[in-house]
């Protein structure tokens, strides 16, 4: 913590933006998130549709699948994001070389928020193909803004409880416990957002920016306990 | 139970580790009781002795890692009981693990460690040849390395980032006969230009050889060994 | 109970007298002396064990905050602290379920339901699985530093979550008014005597708080002390052995 | 009466469950009290 009071904003915002090229790097030679997480989730969305087996219901219910469905890869990526920096003891090393802990955390959670954009995008695709949900052109203004901010905040919460997880022992079982019951927010105003934006079951546009607040007070609010807590988290 | 620095540097540059009287505590046991030892520049010192004898806790606290709880202690300059995160940024320590990215080839690694600090492209280059890891290993994934090859990486990282003190605990560990003598190349390569190394290791007779001289660390104390 | 007091004093000895004297007390009060409720009838007996207790819970959550800011802090940093607040959340999560539990099956007499998706409710639904998850974490294990550290900072991420869930369910119930069943059959007009039990309910379960803490405190206490002298142990006959390997 | 049910089933898994829960702890405690000698302890 103390590392961070001596180093200047410019070398936390360098850090950051090294840690997430690195983050994003990794993705592109591991392909993790193309290979086994974006099938995932389509997976999980056709399953849905397997299980609530009426396009009717399927229609109404398409924006909580898709959230859902963004919830369940999100755990799979902060274990990923993880298991990369503590497979050889990156984490370790990046603390012991007084790696801004600041910076850590800004860049896991700029890359993990690049990877959610890309995993909401295809859903809410899939959302559109599979269940049929429209899009009118002021809802994908809200839908937009909507799926940034969501992913702001599951990107935040996700990074902070991963790295609080990271390098314990059943870490894959323990971060569903803690994340799940933090992320409830996201989860109700970013599907009734996308709701409004849809347009299901008739509600207007007009009455999704309200969600977004939520969703964006949950954002800022992550964002900056995560960037203060995640240093005396992983320092020991 | 003091320790003197050899001969063979000018006494007049401060030395890289000055140690008198230090005591570590890891919860409320003293794993450093009272450890006075000076390293200078260009030295490699192995540290030897039994497991939980205080080497690890020893490295870690000049690494910044560990709080020093009563007597007084410089790392290059830094004063531990003051700054010690000051210190972190460089001082390289490698432990069991390497610290490194598997999916990623040995010159993003080591130009990532390097990025930590600001180093240039032709520093992270040097670093990596310096290893001995140009050529062809440069662009191979770290996964598909030999454990030796690793741990050079990982050293070529500790170059890169501009570690001016080395503290590697138990380096030879998981190496193959072949990984050994390459580590041992490269440590005194590394000591030539310029970096100190402090080696924990259980194998005296190889890092006997390699060493400029040897440090027992008993119960928490260190003691000179004559004649290495 | 035993000869060796493991952690029991002469006061928690009488506190524990008061405690089940107390529990007897509510117990034919509320079960067999109080009337039945206009509005909720007989079912309004489970009240008297269901809101002390989930009272009681919420007090325990916010004695776990303010131990966990009082270990971060570092003036007041001591790992007894880090133990109360451990305790705490403890009783917590054990008081919550049973509210959860007690509270459905009132639920059911009175509204013919045993759940309903009202703020308050799932809020403490949130909050009980937030703090199952804090004990996990605490269970970790690594030092017991790193513990505290890592269950202090927990808890008070629990602190910012909460309100944002409450507020968000709230949030989505007034806007898609479910039923608001949770709203029927609140209101209770309590006589003098009803009160009274409530009140009494209350005290029992504040006694039975304190007891349960300063228990569980000590006996975590004992627990991190077993380790330490377990690990102390271990490393005098290292050190030992050192001594003779080097002379 | 159905109510009666419901309401006896309250108080005891109420108090049920906290006395077993109180029993398990007094247990573990006792456990490790038998390592730790009286003096070390602070309540006492």
């Amino acid at each position: 913590m103390t590392s961070q009071q001596r180093l200047t904003g410019t070398t936390v915002i360098g850090t950051a933006r090294l840690i997430a090229a690195k983050d994003l790097r990794v993705e592109l030679r591991s392909r993790v998130l193309l290979n086994q997480v974006l099938p995932f989730a389509l997976i999980v969305m056709v399953m849905f549709a397997f299980a609530l087996d009426s396009d009717a219901v399927l229609e109404r219910v398409a924006p909580g699948l898709v959230w859902l469905a963004a919830l369940f890869s999100t755990l799979i990526m902060v274990s990923r994001s993880f298991a990369v920096e503590t497979a050889d003891g990156a984490l370790d090393q990046l603390r012991s070389a007084g790696v801004p802990a600041m910076g850590i955390f800004i860049g896991k959670m700029m890359a993990l928020m690049a990877q959610l954009v890309v995993l909401v995008t295809l859903l809410i695709i899939a959302a559109i193909v599979l269940y049929r949900a429209e899009l009118s052109w002021s809802g994908s203004v809200l839908l937009v803004t909507t799926g940034l901010t969501a992913t702001c905040g599951l990107a935040a919460v996700g990074t902070l409880y991963g790295g609080l997880a990271a390098g314990a022992k059943g870490r894959e079982t323990l971060l569903p416990l803690l994340l799940l019951p933090v992320v409830a927010p996201v989860l109700i105003g970013a599907t009734r957002a996308t709701e409004s934006a849809f347009g299901t079951r008739g509600v207007s546009t007009s009455q999704g920016w309200p969600w977004l607040g939520l969703l964006a007070v949950f954002a800022v609010l992550f964002s900056v306990s995560g960037a203060v807590a995640l240093g005396p988290l992983l320092d020991d | 139970m003091s320790t003197v620095a050899h001969g063979h540097n000018p006494a007049s540059i401060e030395p890289v580790v000055d140690l008198c009287d230090a005591v570590a505590v890891l919860g409320s046991f003293p794993a450093l009781a009272g450890v006075t030892m000076t390293v200078q520049r260009g030295e490699i010192v192995l540290l030897s002795g039994p497991n939980g004898a205080g080497k690890t806790t020893l490295l870690r606290l000049c690494a910044g890692l560990v709080a020093l709880e009563r007597g007084q202690g410089r790392v290059l300059g830094v004063d531990l009981t003051s700054d010690r995160e000051l210190v972190r940024h460089r001082v390289g320590m490698i432990g069991h693990s390497n610290g490194l990215y598997g999916d990623l080839t040995v010159t993003e690694n080591v130009r990532f460690w390097g990025r930590t600090v600001g180093a240039s492209e032709s520093e992270i280059d040097l670093a990596v040849s310096r290893m001995g890891l140009d050529g062809r290993l440069a662009h191979l994934p770290v996964s598909r390395l030999s454990a030796g090859q690793r741990r050079r990486t990982a050293l070529a990282g500790l170059v890169a980032r501009r570690a001016e003190l080395w503290l590697l605990d138990e380096p030879h560990a998981g190496l193959d006969a072949a990984g050994r003598d390459e580590l041992d190349d490269v440590l005194k390569m590394a000591a030539t230009a310029g970096a100190t190394v402090i080696v924990a290791s259980h194998e005296l007779e190889r890092a006997g050889k390699l060493a400029t001289r040897q440090v027992e660390v008993i119960a928490g104390q260190v003691r000179e060994i004559a004649g290495s | 109970m035993s000869k060796d007091q493991a952690t029991s004093t002469p006061f928690t000895k009488g506190l524990g007298f008061f405690v089940l004297l107390g529990m007897l007390l509510l117990i034919i009060l509320g079960i067999f002396v109080s009337p039945a409720d206009v509005n909720q009838g007989e079912s309004v007996r489970i009240m008297y064990a269901h809101v002390p207790g989930a009272w009681l819970a919420y007090l325990a959550f916010i004695v776990t905050a303010v131990s966990s800011a009082a270990y971060l802090w570092k003036r007041t940093r001591s790992l007894t602290w880090d133990r109360i607040a451990g305790a705490s959340a403890e009783v917590g999560v054990l008081f919550m379920g049973i509210s959860l539990v007690t509270g459905s099956l009132w639920g059911r007499l009175t509204w013919g339901t045993y759940w309903t998706w009202d703020a308050r409710l799932t809020t403490t639904a949130f909050l009980f699985v937030t703090y199952i998850g804090y004990l996990a974490v605490r269970g970790l294990g690594g030092t017991h530093q790193q513990r505290a550290r890592r269950s202090a900072v927990l808890a008070l991420l629990a602190v910012l979550e909460i309100p944002l869930v409450h507020f968000s369910v709230e949030f989505w119930n007034t806007l898609h008014q479910k039923a608001s069943v949770a709203g029927r059959g609140t209101n209770v007009e309590m006589n003098g005597l009803m009160l009274f039990t409530l009140f009494l309910g209350v005290v029992v379960f504040t006694l039975m708080y304190v007891w349960l803490v300063l228990h569980r405190q000590r006996s975590l206490m004992l627990e991190d002390m077993l380790d330490d002298s377990g690990l102390d142990n271990a490393l005098n006959e290292r050190r030992a052995e050192a001594t003779r390997v080097g002379n | 009466m159905d109510d009666l049910g419901f309401i006896v089933a309250s108080y005891v898994i109420t108090f049920g469950s906290v006395a077993l829960y109180a029993r398990g702890m007094m247990r573990r405690a006792r456990k490790a009290a038998r390592d730790i000698p009286r003096e070390k302890r602070p309540w006492l």
